[in-house]
């Protein structure tokens, strides 16, 4: 199980820095669907079957694909500018690795003692269903009010406006 | 059983990145990925904490973060078009009349 | 109509404005507006007379022996934070506010020169009138405060609107200057209430109560009182503070001019008087040998400065500069004399200053210029305007008979007692003040008259001498026989050295016994950041002394 | 052990879309023509000697399989595929031109994991249930991978680095998200049917009835699916991306060769896969009606397995008529069938299952 | 003393007052009756005079409590006038010689279109000396002593059409305020010492503690008294206004500059003797002052040839006399001399007043001569009151002059010991001195031939007449009062020490002085006119600098008058606009420059913002997991 915890770690980690180094946005896109399927793949291993799979749809098959419309569509050229300087690129980093340097440790000190809970929940789309309709109607029903906004807002941004 | 700090970390080494993605790169896509990847890295950190409270409320958290990255994305994705449309660019760099 | 229950006060301070608004409705009643203002300037010199009348009855039931506070108002405005309307009069503040309610019929008639925007004007004249009388009888703290800032807006537009070319500069400088230190002073009231509240639990802005209760160590003290002092320094044109004075007199109209420096000067003395030095006696007694320093350099500065202008108008700015360092050196010296003397001459500045500025303003109507080198030789033309110029010349460099000489003298004699050697630099002011008065006079009344320029002057017409005459008369009856006006200060100057003297004992008590723990205890509280500060405990311990 | 069943298991799924899906081929071919009235494709002859004795028996072989025909062209087209030249066109990465092709195969291989090809049996003391990965989510796997098949589409699409692909790529892409929306509430309102989202769970809940008649809509549920099926596969009516007459070959237009027979493949496997699930769903997949077969022998399994085949089959050769009888539809009438039509009937379909569901 | 005692005396300042309004008033319209109204009230004031002079007992003074001025915080001040010996005295000189000279103006401004102006001036300065002499207190001596200043202002520049004459006068005013300055300071110590003013508490206060610590306070305010008397009086340091004030008509220099305003300072001493009497070394810088000035006025009187700037000077040296009787310690003698000295130089002045009235407003001694057969009542006074000023024995000026050098070397005060054979024969020098330039005046005016271009004539009646009264009192003034004088002032200013009576012989004997002075005077400007051609050539330089007075209005000029100018510009140029206005539009101009540094910051690059937002979120991260340890 370890094993295959880091295998996927490392795809998703090698995704992850191609989505950010890579030139071609097309290629960083793709890195990001790689990510998006390990991370799934963690879900899975975590039991989250439910939210690997709606991972998956929503993010690999949605949200990815609307990029990848935009990318095309826009035939986007090459990153033309020259790369950031070398102090932007520099100070970036350093405020990566300071962000790494506090938090990981914090991660440790703060989760570390909690022990693993007896229980050993199960994401199945049944359990995750009976919640998500008992406890958290209102949010679910909140959650499309928002989605139905951000519909009608995409749609409004992108409708070309013909000159009348 | 893979402990959770393992989780935790790969999280937040994936929302560096993210971080640092966002701050480097000049395309508005890329971007939007790396933020994409940010909440991937929340959303990890999250599905391992309710592995390891034992209850199902991570997971619901993880639910309502993709439903908002979902309308997000639309939503940005329109703007990066509306914006390409007037700035002929997609860099962040051109789109700087907000500025003085 | 018994009078012992009429309002006078409040009658005093909102008919102004009452008169304001309705002059402000006038085209609404009367749409063919009178196209010269005659009908609004005759409105507003009525409600002028009608407001001078009114404190002239009051000043008959001012009883002139009793020394605390007459024909008081008292009203809750803001209970929750303890601010009441609560106004009176006591002998310190009666003859400025008879001096405001004299002047404003003058300068309303004087107002003929004025021709946009009439109405305006007018307006601006009364809310200001308002503004003026109310800091001068406003007893709570809070209320003097939203008098004391009302007076700078009319004053701003009647500069801003009204006044010469550089009025923008002029009038933003003297806003900003002013508003800079009364907001110092908001903030010294606070505190004082906050450290009123902490020892007493309940919240007020009576000045009486905070200066009887408020026990304030020698450090907050001081802090406090150099905020007052820094606000009516300021506003009082004190040596270093007093460059906003000249441009703001420059600037603005005859009628503005007048106001600002027969009435707006005095407010600054007025609050050392009535706020920072019984509120903060000890702190008082520290600052006066400073303030009095900067007094005497005021004097002669501003009479040395005064004698280099050649603009009439800066010329006499300057000269009020030196006439006030008089006025605060007689009250710094803070005994029974030279206090009197320095608000009888408060008084005589008004008079004698508010007519040279209405005198200059009548060379301004005819020839629109300010400078001296465009005068020479009027007096054979002008001969009557050269009598007046010359008596309120003379009442400006103290001469006897004349209203300056009481209270120079009284000032000079009274604070030679506490400053010696600085009283005899301020002397040498009464002999500069002669040089540049009498330089003055003889550059544009004596010498060859040029025909060309000033050949087609008019001499003062009945308007104009309706606005000397009462000043004519009030400078020589101030001079032959002032003892009405001092014998009505008396009683309450008394009351009010003894009140600042039991104070100032108070204080050193309170000082010595339980302060000093009090300060170890702040210091403490500094050194461990310890959020919550305890002040529970204290007062009752100060109940204990006070009681 | 366990490897070994899996091994096996993956070793028969696989055959079994290889197989489906070549056979489909082949039928595409013989169907059409016969549609049309002409003979199919029977050129590809199978006469094979050789004078070389070793590979005489071989040959013989060859000639008698290719009097059937069939393996002969599969053969023969593998053969061609393989042979031509692989032309990528200037402009675009090599690698991203590779990916489209495996990108849009890759999940409709994936899909044919969650199906239950026959009933479980023992054998050997072992109880196999031939169904590749029983994943918790099931029938949302399929949807999942539905929405990934649109990457392999748009890709190709744009690496085909011309206008008309990019226009085919974006139309196919476009077509497919909408009908998926049909697809996942018509799946739903048979998941709310059958109460289970694991495809074995279904086909035993169709034991006694087949699922097309358990409840009054479920015939509608069939009919959205069967349509969505055929858009999916962008064939039939549906088959605008690639072959409008200005669209040339629509995406695919610049792959030849292996890349393009991967296309060609993925497109029949896909034919295949939508009809195993149609069939699984409604018409009770391995059950014969009327005939209650025991439990767990292998021969019941194996009949079980073939009777599903039939079914399967049936609804290919079905799917492969309506392509080559109906109409290309235009652009706005798939819009318009896909969103106005579609997804209500759909909506409604699924609030009726859930009310009967309830009440 | 009664209390609210003889309304009489409030009388006597009256009448000049409302003399002066209503000819200003009058005036307006009908020119010529102002002469006459103003006339009328001084005369009226001069007759209370005489009559309270003669109804008042030996021994008593009056006492009149007008009104209480003011009174604040136990310092209250009446309006009072006291009337003894001395201000009988000085009542009678002003109200005496001051009716003569109006007569004398009524004539002498007949055809000045603004008399009506000059004689209420004229009634005002009346009112302001009776002020000062009557005064029961310093503080109304001191109103007095302004309100003079004031009308010899006005006065001065009444022809105010001619700048110069107007710079004069607010020249005068200021050298007088400067005394004033000084005679503040004197009040304010003695205030601040015995909380009064009033002269007879002052009297009874200083009788009491006399103690030795209060003597240098005595000694200061006797100096600060006297600078205030130097101003008014035109001694040594602020004396330079005296000649300008010639700029005046005649009869103001007359009655303000010859008979009342300068001896204001004697009378002041006078009054305050007891004060003074405490104070030797005070009388000695006074009697040292005075010599000194009287030699440097008569030194520059020798070459002056302006008629009336002759007797500007001749007047500056008299008072440099009664300074040094005063600072002797011997009042009497001080006022006698004042008493004289008003005769007669009112007398001598006049006479210019009718010599430059006859000669049309000619003022330049080199343009007369041989008035004598012209105009001979003129010339008879004048040459009768030139005597009387040299100091020949009958006449008034001889007995003052000889009484002052007798108190001289008599030194009551005993700090004048050392320095007595010095100051005696200075004295000694300037009366001859004094009688040498007079008679070249007179030579100068009357004698020889008529060197102007104008025709003179002889003086209307209206100015003859007075000329003649004070040449009378010039000539009998001095035996009558030689005697009477020092018994009548005894209660006010002590008794004097008893001297002989001398006979003629001895009189003329002892006037030797004086009638070596008219002979040289005589024989230089008659017949041998040569000789002070040659004398000025000997001593070149020296005669330059008596001409231009001893160079002291450019001194003072260079030392006082120019550098204050330049500090006041420097202040009002740098100090003012520089500095004070530099810093508050400084404040401004940070606050602008710091608000264009805050806009560089908004690039508009959505990066940078990003990069801020990761940098807070970093900072916050760190306060957060490092502050709970440090």
């Amino acid at each position: 199980m370890t094993a295959l915890f880091f295998l996927v770690a490392l795809v998703l980690l090698i995704s992850a820095v191609g989505v950010v180094a890579s030139r071609n946005a097309i290629h960083s896109a793709l890195f990001l669907v790689g990510n998006l399927m390990s991370v799934a793949v963690m879900f899975a291993m975590l039991n989250a079957h439910f939210l690997a799979v709606v991972q998956v749809i929503v993010y690999a098959g949605a949200i990815m694909v609307l990029v990848l419309f935009v990318l095309m569509l826009l035939n986007i050229k090459l990153e033309n500018q020259p790369a950031l300087g070398k102090l932007v690129i520099g100070l970036a980093g350093l405020g990566g690795l300071a962000f790494l340097w506090m938090m990981v440790p914090l991660l440790q000190r703060s989760f570390a003692a909690i022990p693993q809970s007896a229980v050993d929940v199960q994401g199945s789309v049944r359990e995750v269903g009976k919640l998500l309709y008992t406890q958290y109607v209102f949010p679910f029903e909140a959650a499309s009010l928002l989605i139905m906004a951000a519909v009608v807002g995409a749609v409004m941004l992108a409708k070309r406006r013909y000159r009348a | 059983m893979v402990p959770v700090t393992y989780y935790l970390t790969l999280s937040a080494l994936m929302f560096t990145l993210g971080i640092v993605g966002v701050v480097i790169r000049r395309n508005a896509i890329v971007v939007f990925m790396c933020i994409e990847l940010m909440l991937n890295a929340v959303n990890l950190s999250f599905v391992a904490l309710s592995r390891l409270v034992g209850n199902l409320d991570g997971q619901i958290a993880v639910f309502f973060v993709m439903v908002v990255a979902a309308a997000e994305a639309a939503v940005g994705l329109a703007i990066i078009i509306s914006l390409f449309r007037s700035a002929k660019s997609v860099e962040t760099s051109d789109a700087n009349q907000l500025n003085g | 109509m018994n009078f012992d229950t009429f309002p006078f006060l409040s009658s005093l301070v909102f008919l102004p404005l009452v008169g304001a608004l309705v002059l402000y409705l006038l085209p609404f009643f009367r749409p063919d507006h009178d196209e010269h203002g005659t009908l609004s300037r005759g409105f507003a010199l009525f409600v002028s007379l009608v407001v001078f009348a009114i404190s002239l009855l009051m000043l008959t039931h001012f009883d002139a022996a009793d020394s605390g506070y007459q024909f008081s108002e008292r009203a809750d405005w803001i209970p929750y934070f303890g601010i009441s309307y609560f106004v009176g009069l006591d002998g310190i503040s009666v003859w400025l506010v008879l001096l405001t309610t004299f002047l404003m019929p003058l300068v309303v008639i004087a107002s003929a020169s004025v021709h946009k925007k009439i109405r305006g004007y007018l307006a601006s004249m009364l809310v200001l009138e308002t503004a003026m009388i109310g800091t001068l009888v406003a007893l709570d703290v809070f209320l003097f405060y939203v008098f004391w800032e009302l007076m700078l807006a009319p004053m701003y537009f009647i500069i801003g609107i009204w006044g010469g070319k550089r009025r923008i500069y002029a009038t933003l400088k003297f806003v900003l200057y002013t508003v800079v230190g009364s907001l110092l002073m908001l903030v010294a009231i606070f505190y004082v209430v906050w450290r009123f509240y902490e020892q007493q639990g309940h919240l007020t802005f009576l000045l009486d109560e905070l200066q009887m209760y408020t026990n304030l160590t020698r450090k907050e003290e001081l802090w406090m009182f150099a905020a007052f002092a820094l606000a009516f320094g300021i506003k009082v044109p004190l040596f270093p503070f007093h460059t906003w004075l000249p441009d703001a007199h420059v600037e603005a109209p005859t009628g503005g001019s007048v106001v600002l420096a027969g009435v707006l000067l005095k407010m600054g003395l007025y609050g050392y008087i009535r706020f920072a030095y019984p509120l903060f006696p000890r702190a008082a007694d520290a600052f006066a040998p400073y303030i009095a320093t900067l007094a005497v350099i005021g004097i002669v500065y501003g009479a040395l400065v005064a004698w280099a202008q050649s603009d009439i108008k800066k010329l006499v700015a300057y000269s009020s500069v030196s006439h006030l360092g008089y006025c605060v050196l007689g009250f710094v010296a803070f005994n029974a004399v030279a206090t009197s003397g320095a608000m009888y001459q408060m008084l005589n500045h008004g008079i004698s200053t508010g007519a040279l500025f209405l005198l200059v303003g009548v060379l301004y109507d005819r020839k629109h210029t300010r400078l001296m080198a465009d005068y020479g030789g009027l007096a054979a033309k002008v001969p009557l305007f050269a009598f007046l110029f010359l008596v309120f010349t003379l009442s400006s460099i103290a001469l006897p008979l004349t209203n300056g000489f009481i209270g120079e003298f009284l000032i000079l004699t009274g604070s030679f007692k506490t400053f010696p050697v600085l009283t005899v630099i301020g002397t040498t002011g009464v002999v500069l003040g002669a040089v540049y008065m009498l330089t003055l006079y003889m550059k544009t009344m004596y010498g060859e008259l040029d025909e060309g320029k000033n050949g087609d002057l008019t001499d003062v017409n009945g308007r104009e001498l309706a606005t000397f005459l009462p000043l004519l008369v009030m400078v020589f009856w101030m001079g032959i026989y002032p003892q009405p006006f001092l014998s009505r200060m008396e009683p309450t100057l008394n009351a009010y050295f003894s009140a600042v003297a039991e104070r100032r004992a108070a204080l050193n008590v309170y000082e010595n016994d339980v302060a000093p723990s009090q300060d170890i205890v702040l210091e403490r509280e500094h050194q461990q950041a310890r959020p919550v500060r305890e002040s529970a405990a204290q007062p009752n311990l100060n109940r204990a002394v006070e009681g | 052990m366990e490897i070994v069943i899996l091994l096996i298991k993956v070793f028969v799924v696989f055959n079994v879309i290889m197989g489906l899906a070549s056979i489909c081929t082949w039928v595409e071919r013989k169907g059409s023509a016969l549609i049309q009235d002409r003979i199919g494709a029977n050129r590809a002859g199978a006469f094979v000697e050789t004078d070389v004795f070793l590979l005489k028996p071989v040959a013989f072989v060859v000639r008698w399989l290719g009097i059937l025909g069939v393996i002969n062209t599969l053969l023969c087209d593998a053969v061609k595929a393989i042979f031509k030249e692989d032309f990528v066109p200037e402009g675009t990465s090599q690698f991203m031109h590779c990916l489209a092709p495996f990108m849009a195969v890759l999940p409709v291989f994936v899909s044919f994991a969650i199906l239950p090809l026959a009933p479980d049996f023992e054998v050997m003391g072992y109880h196999i249930r031939p169904q590749l990965a029983t994943i918790d989510a099931g029938v949302l796997f399929l949807l999942a991978m539905g929405s990934i098949a649109v990457y392999g589409v748009a890709l190709a699409g744009w690496t085909g680095n011309n206008k008309f692909s990019l226009l085919g790529g974006l139309r196919a892409s476009a077509q497919m998200i909408s009908y998926e929306l049909a697809m996942g509430l018509s799946i739903v309102s048979v998941i709310v049917m059958y109460g289970t989202l694991d495809l074995f769970e279904m086909v035993k809940a169709q034991s006694s009835v087949w699922g097309i008649f358990q409840s009054p809509t479920a015939w509608l549920s069939f009919i959205i699916l069967f349509i969505v099926g055929m858009a999916e596969t962008k064939r039939g009516p549906f088959d605008l991306p690639e072959s409008e007459s200005e669209l040339v070959a629509g995406y695919f237009t610049e792959y030849s060769g292996m890349k393009f027979l991967v296309f060609w493949l993925g497109e029949f496997a896909e034919i295949a896969l939508f009809s195993a699930i149609i069939v699984l769903l409604f018409f009770g997949g391995w059950n014969i009606p009327f005939v209650q077969l025991p439990e767990g022998a292998w021969w019941a399994a194996l009949i079980g397995h073939l009777v599903l085949m039939t079914k399967i089959m049936f609804f290919c050769i079905l799917q492969i008529v309506i392509r080559w009888t109906l109409p290309r539809f235009r652009y706005d009438q798939l819009m318009n069938l896909g969103w106005k039509i579609l997804l209500p009937i759909a909506m409604v379909n699924l609030m009726i299952v859930a009310a009967l569901k309830v009440f | 003393m009664e209390q609210n005692g003889v309304t009489a005396l409030g009388y006597i300042p009256l009448f000049p007052l409302i003399g002066s309004v209503l000819a200003f008033i009058i005036g307006r319209s009908k020119r010529d009756a102002a002469g006459w109204i103003a006339t009328l009230a001084s005369a009226m004031a001069f007759a209370v005079v005489v009559a309270l002079v003669m109804a008042m007992p030996e021994e008593a003074e009056y006492y009149y409590r007008a009104f209480t001025w003011f009174s604040v915080g136990g310092f209250t001040l009446d309006f009072a006038f006291r009337f003894d010996h001395l201000t009988a005295v000085m009542c009678l000189v002003v109200t005496g010689i001051g009716s003569l000279i109006h007569l004398y103006s009524v004539a002498y401004m007949a055809e000045d279109e603004g008399r009506h102006r000059f004689f209420a001036y004229l009634n005002l300065f009346m009112f302001s000396m009776l002020l000062l002499v009557l005064g029961a207190n310093l503080l109304v001596l001191f109103v007095g002593w302004e309100g003079v200043g004031l009308c010899s202002y006005l006065l001065i520049g009444f022809w105010f059409k001619n700048l110069s004459y107007a710079g004069a006068g607010r020249k005068a005013f200021v050298v007088n305020r400067i005394g004033d300055a000084g005679f503040l300071f004197g009040m304010f110590m003695l205030y601040r010492q015995f909380d009064t003013l009033d002269f007879a508490e002052l009297a009874q206060a200083i009788s009491v503690n006399a103690s030795p610590e209060l003597l240098p306070l005595y000694f200061v305010v006797a100096l600060c008294l006297f600078v205030g008397a130097t101003g008014k009086s035109a001694q040594i340091p602020l004396f330079v206004w005296l000649p300008d004030a010639m700029a005046g008509p005649t009869p103001v220099s007359a009655l303000i500059h010859a008979a009342t305003m300068v001896t204001a300072g004697v009378y002041m001493m006078a009054r305050l003797n007891f004060l003074f009497d405490l104070a030797p070394q005070a009388q000695a810088i006074v009697a040292i002052v005075a010599v000194f000035t009287a030699m440097v006025a008569a030194l520059t009187a020798l070459t002056q040839n302006d008629i009336k700037k002759v007797l500007a000077y001749s007047t500056v040296s008299q008072l440099g006399f009664m300074f040094m009787a005063a600072g002797a310690g011997v009042y009497w003698v001080a006022v006698f001399h004042l008493v004289t000295h008003a005769f007669f130089k009112a007398c001598l002045f006049l006479g210019a007043g009718s010599v430059i009235h006859g000669c049309h407003h000619e003022q330049d001694m080199r343009h007369m001569g041989g008035l004598w057969s012209k105009m001979p009542i003129t010339a008879a006074t004048y040459g009768i009151s030139t005597l009387a000023i040299a100091g020949i024995y009958p006449l008034s000026g001889y007995f003052s002059k000889h009484a002052i050098l007798a108190a001289l070397e008599g030194g009551h005060n005993p700090a004048l010991e050392g320095l007595l054979e010095l100051l005696v024969p200075m004295a000694s020098v300037t009366a001859f001195l004094t009688a040498f330039y007079m008679t070249r005046s007179f030579a100068m005016t009357f004698l020889g031939s008529y060197r102007g271009h104008a025709h003179p004539h002889e003086s209307p009646l209206r100015m003859t007449a007075p000329l003649i009264v004070l040449a009378g009192l010039a000539l009998v003034g001095g035996l009558w009062l030689g005697g009477t004088l020092p018994h009548y002032l005894a209660p006010v200013l002590g008794s004097p020490a008893e001297h002989g009576h001398e006979s003629i012989i001895e009189g003329l004997m002892h006037s030797w002085i004086g009638i070596a002075g008219i002979g040289v005077g005589l024989l230089c400007y008659t017949s041998l006119s040569q000789i002070p051609a040659t004398i000025y050539r000997v001593i070149g330089p020296l005669s330059t600098l008596s001409l231009n007075k001893f160079y002291f209005d450019e001194l003072y000029a260079a030392v006082v008058v120019k550098p204050l100018e330049a500090i006041a510009r420097v202040l009002f140029r740098v100090v003012d606009q520089g500095m004070i206005d530099g810093a508050v539009n400084g404040t401004a101009a940070v606050v602008d420059v710091s608000g264009e540094v805050a806009r560089s910051t908004q690039t508009g690059q959505v990066r940078h913002y990003a990069f801020f937002m990761f940098v807070a979120a970093l900072l916050m991260l760190f306060l957060f997991v490092f502050a709970g340890r440090v």
